[in-house]
């Protein structure tokens, strides 16, 4: 547990900041509300009530974060692999590059589909 | 937890609080998450029970599982839920599935029972060894033992799991992209069809919105030469959104008579 | 404090997950009723992996995360179908699966 | 420095030559024009599964532990059983490739202007072939598998491309969505259960190998709970996967959603691969534990005779029939398990040979019954067929003879050397509960007998479609096979009695 003490130390200094100045906030700002200001900040645009689509993502958010899950996984196995690197030696490589080839095709099926294209 | 045969060796007292103040909260979190109406409180619980889980697999000197955790579930799966949460309404509790009618008070039972007897059974059970604890295993450091084991002894279900990930690639495209049937216009194409249109008369682009007009917000019309407003010249997003304002009232009144 | 304290928590988050599924109607919930399951188990080898003495728990559970990411994938993308299907409404087949 | 690990790709390739046919249906996916594609990737996919099954031929007499460090071990059961996924897998990719059952573009809506556009402008889900080879390498991998690990990913492997593939039906859309939907559901939830079980196996023996887990077993020095925790949980996973009866119920959904040649693939090559599995870790893993197992998976075996036989009578859909039949089939191959020696494993490899092909051959025929919306699955509106088109009618009388277990059928010659190795092992329940399940059953395929050929027809819209040659010949193949496995046992018995044998 030790190398994690100095680490809680933060996070708990970070809450605590975090903390305190919202309730200092509250406590000392003078509070004068209208209209305009409980309003959501559209760059002078007034806010209409509900995007567009009835506020639904569109799937192409969707697409994108699933692609998304896919590559994050091909990272994920990367770290170990580049952290024993020299231990693994040739044939670590080789294991390595298979797999990258192999997700690659993935890549590159998506890309010529256009999955890769927002609109 | 009345019997605790296991003895399969205590842990430091550091350990210990950080497990009794945790896993309460995991399991209040998990069945909350079972309860929760709004599907997005059971996502945000979920992530907070995966958090905690985090917590315990470093505690356990399974480090880089920790970090796994939270860098593939809590940051990319649950994300991916939210998402969905997202497309479908966030403040959706409709039923998409229909589960088996009539099973459900007897599978809950079933599986409380089954529960009961799990926990039971693991109170009773004695290991006959003590726990070896990890200390040796992660001597050359907990990522370094994984992978060697990873890269030599799983490598062959390390390389299948590539036909895992083109297989959701694979899946997300075929149910989740449409493709165009027509192609993109580009700006080619576009200053085709301003060129060869009808009329010449947009050929230099439309006019932008607060020319010559009496006004300079971007809901009022541009005005020609000739003093007649240009709806064109408002972006179609408010058009679209119906915040457009009558563009005749912005023009300018004839005043042929009078000079005549 | 005892480390089978840890098997016990892993099988009551897996008996939670286990009952959510038969409880909830959600899709999206059951969904996530699995996952909690799948965590359940990756602590339970977790936790043995400790007990053991060897890594292969811990890698066990490494493959579970991501083989169930790529499960997420595939299990969402199907949910999305339907959802966009159900939301055009096709009466044709109104009847469906039930019995 | 480690040393590199020991991949023995000769042995390996049958595996190999699939996965990379599959990468190559991407690649053609991604490269090639619309146009070249459909071909492109038929020939793709039946040429690997013909060059491994060439590899297969050629490794048959082949075994080691260590093919690929220890994750897969390949002996003759493994082989034989990989042999069969892929001439099966062969025969029902016939079917598959008849692309008029798959939806022109899975990604939209169905009833919608786009998906009407697609259809019009001759789209297809070409993707079909490649996901097809990738369920097939999962299959070929799942019974060899011999760590806890390889068997997950394995598992995973085959699956994820069945629960897409069961949503991409061209007609009936809504349907065949929910059916993948909830075969996803369910299968997942059968993983978790399966992960769970392999955890405590872990922490029982301390190992993932199923060597390791029997090596603790008889040493006897591990917790007796977590082996119970373990197999009873593995052994939910895998039963949910075979269809077993209490964890049944998605089958006849998501058979009869699925659409029809996805549904033979699966009924057929994912039946054997489980069943592979399932032998693989209950004859070597769990042998040494048999008193902890057995009187469950008898009750089990029990109960999914005698439902799956009696609620194929009430069924008024052919595809939810058939689902029911191969539930009562799951029960059959269960004794074989139980018999736990070699002629019992000697007749599990022939009784899925006959199931497989009979039930790729029964739902093709499905696949020819139609009517102006597609295909017809009311058995009520298959009265009459056998007078229309005999020919076509005849073939399913025979299939479903051989399901019932008549004889000069390889139904019956597989369910009787079944019955023998579980009598010899003493599990009179379960041969008797056997046979009369099969007697139950038999009358329900004699009632469809009597509809197809006895009754006067009563609609005409209905009609048998003409058959490509694809589909013909897959038909008549399994018909083929099914009858001279009947009349001539003796060709695959002896075949099977030599592949019968694990190696630990």
């Amino acid at each position: 547990m030790n190398p994690y003490v100095p680490i809680l130390v933060i996070g708990a200094i970070g809450f605590g900041f975090a903390a305190i100045s919202v309730v200092a906030a509250a406590i000392t700002g003078p509070k004068r509300y209208n209209r305009a200001k409980s309003d959501a900040y559209e760059c002078g645009i007034e806010p209409s009530p509900q995007a567009a689509g009835g506020g639904r993502f569109p799937v192409k958010y969707f697409l994108t974060a699933m692609l998304f899950i896919v590559f994050d996984i091909e990272i994920v196995f990367l770290y170990p692999w580049a952290v024993t690197f020299d231990k693994l030696g040739l044939f670590g490589l080789v294991e390595m590059m298979i797999f990258i080839l192999t997700v690659f095709i993935a890549y590159a099926y998506v890309w010529r589909r256009g999955g890769l294209e927002w609109d | 937890m009345l019997n605790l045969a296991l003895h399969v060796g205590a842990t430091k007292t550091p350990e210990a609080v950080l497990f009794w103040f945790l896993a309460p909260l995991a399991v209040i979190a998990a069945l909350g998450m079972l309860m929760a109406k709004k599907a997005v409180h059971s996502a945000l619980l979920l992530a907070w029970v995966m958090i905690t889980l985090a917590i315990f697999y470093i505690a356990q000197d399974a480090l880089f599982l920790g970090i796994v955790q939270i860098v593939v579930y809590t940051g990319a799966v649950m994300m991916l839920f939210l998402f969905i949460l997202m497309l479908v309404g966030v403040d959706s509790s409709d039923s998409l599935v229909e589960n088996i009618k009539g099973q459900r008070p007897a599978s809950i039972a079933a599986a409380i029972g089954m529960g009961g007897l799990m926990v039971t059974l693991i109170g009773r059970a004695s290991l006959g060894r003590s726990a070896v604890g990890l200390v040796a295993a992660n001597t050359n450091g907990n990522v370094q033992g994984l992978a060697e084991q990873l890269f030599t002894k799983y490598v062959w279900a390390f390389e299948v799991i590539s036909a895992l990930l083109i297989t959701a690639a694979l899946g997300a495209m075929v149910l989740a992209h449409s493709q165009k049937v027509r192609s993109r216009t580009g700006q080619r194409d576009l200053s085709i069809a301003r060129f060869r249109g009808d009329s010449l008369a947009s050929a230099a682009g439309l006019p932008s919105s607060g020319v010559f007009a009496r006004h300079n917000a971007v809901d009022v019309p541009a005005l020609l030469p000739d003093g007649s407003a240009a709806p064109t010249s408002i972006s179609s997003v408010l058009k679209a959104r119906g915040d457009m304002i009558e563009s005749a009232i912005f023009e300018l009144q004839p005043k042929e008579e009078e000079e005549n | 404090m005892d480390i089978s304290n840890y098997l016990y928590l892993s099988a009551l988050l897996f008996t939670i997950g286990a009952v959510g599924v038969v409880v909830r109607r959600n899709a999206i919930v059951v969904f996530m009723c699995i996952e909690l399951m799948l965590n359940a188990a990756n602590l339970a080898f977790v936790t043995f992996s400790r007990i053991n003495g060897n890594l292969d728990g811990q890698v066990a559970s490494f493959f579970t995360m991501v083989v169930a990411a790529c499960e997420v994938v595939v299990g969402l993308a199907i949910i999305v179908t339907i959802y966009r299907s159900r939301r055009s409404a096709s009466v044709d087949d109104a009847s469906l699966l039930k019995r | 420095m480690l040393t590199a690990p020991v991949l023995n790709y000769s042995l390996l390739a049958p595996i190999l030559v699939v996965l990379g046919g599959a990468l190559l249906g991407v690649l053609v996916e991604a490269f090639l024009s619309k146009a070249v594609r459909p071909a492109a990737q038929l020939a793709i996919a039946l040429g690997t599964l013909v060059l491994s099954f060439a590899q297969i031929i050629r490794v048959r007499n082949l075994t080691s532990l260590t093919a690929a460090v220890n994750s897969v071990t390949i002996d003759g059961a493994g082989v034989f059983i990989q042999g069969t996924i892929l001439v099966l897998a062969f025969i029902a990719l016939l079917l598959i490739a008849d692309q008029d059952n798959f939806a022109a573009q899975a990604s939209a809506v169905p009833g919608s202007e786009e998906e009407r556009s697609a259809i019009a402008t001759g789209k297809i889900q070409t993707e079909i072939f490649p996901l097809t080879l990738f369920a097939v390498a999962g299959m070929m991998l799942f019974p060899l598998a011999s760590d806890l690990i390889t068997l997950f990913v394995a598992l995973e492997v085959l699956s994820l491309p069945l629960y897409l593939m069961a949503g991409l039906s061209r007609r009936r859309r809504l349907l065949s969505q929910e059916a993948a939907l909830k075969y996803f559901l369910l299968g997942a939830y059968s993983s978790a259960f399966f992960l769970f079980g392999a955890a405590f196996l872990y922490g029982f023996s301390g190992s993932l190998s199923l060597n390791g887990i029997a090596a603790a077993i008889t040493g006897g020095q591990g917790n007796d709970v977590f082996l119970l925790i373990g197999i009873a949980f593995l052994s939910v996973g895998l039963l949910f996967k075979v269809g077993a009866v209490p964890f049944h119920s998605w089958t006849p959904d998501v058979y009869q959603g699925a659409p029809t040649p996805i549904t033979a693939f699966m009924a057929a090559c994912t039946k054997v691969a489980a069943f592979g599995a399932t032998l693989r870790i209950f004859y070597v893993g769990l042998s040494a534990a048999q008193w902890e197992w057995k009187p469950i998976i008898t009750v089990v075996a029990i109960l999914t005779m005698a439902v799956g036989a009696i609620a194929a009578i009430a069924q008024r859909d052919v595809k939810r029939a058939l689902a029911f039949s191969s539930i009562a089939h799951a029960g059959f191959l269960l004794t074989g398990v139980l018999a736990l020696n070699k002629s019992g494993l000697s007749a599990s490899l022939f009784y899925i040979v006959a199931y497989g092909f009979t039930t790729i051959g029964a739902f093709g025929i499905v696949t020819l019954v139609r009517d102006s919306a597609g295909e017809v699955t009311d058995l009520n509106r298959w009265i009459g067929l056998g007078k229309k088109s005999p020919f076509i009618s005849g073939m399913f009388v025979l299939f479903l003879l051989s399901f019932a277990g008549i004889p000069l059928t390889s139904g019956f010659i597989g369910k009787f050397s079944l019955f023998n190795a579980a009598y010899e092992t003493g599990n009179i329940t379960v041969v008797v509960v056997g046979v009369l399940a099969s007697a139950v059953a038999a009358f329900f395929y004699l009632r469809i007998v009597v509809m197809l050929f006895f009754t006067e027809p009563t609609n005409d819209s209905v009609t048998v479609v003409i058959p490509s040659i694809m589909t013909r010949f897959a038909i008549t193949f399994c018909a083929l096979v099914t009858v001279v496995l009947g009349v001539y046992p003796s060709l695959l018995l002896n075949t099977t009695q030599t592949f019968a044998n694990f190696l630990k």
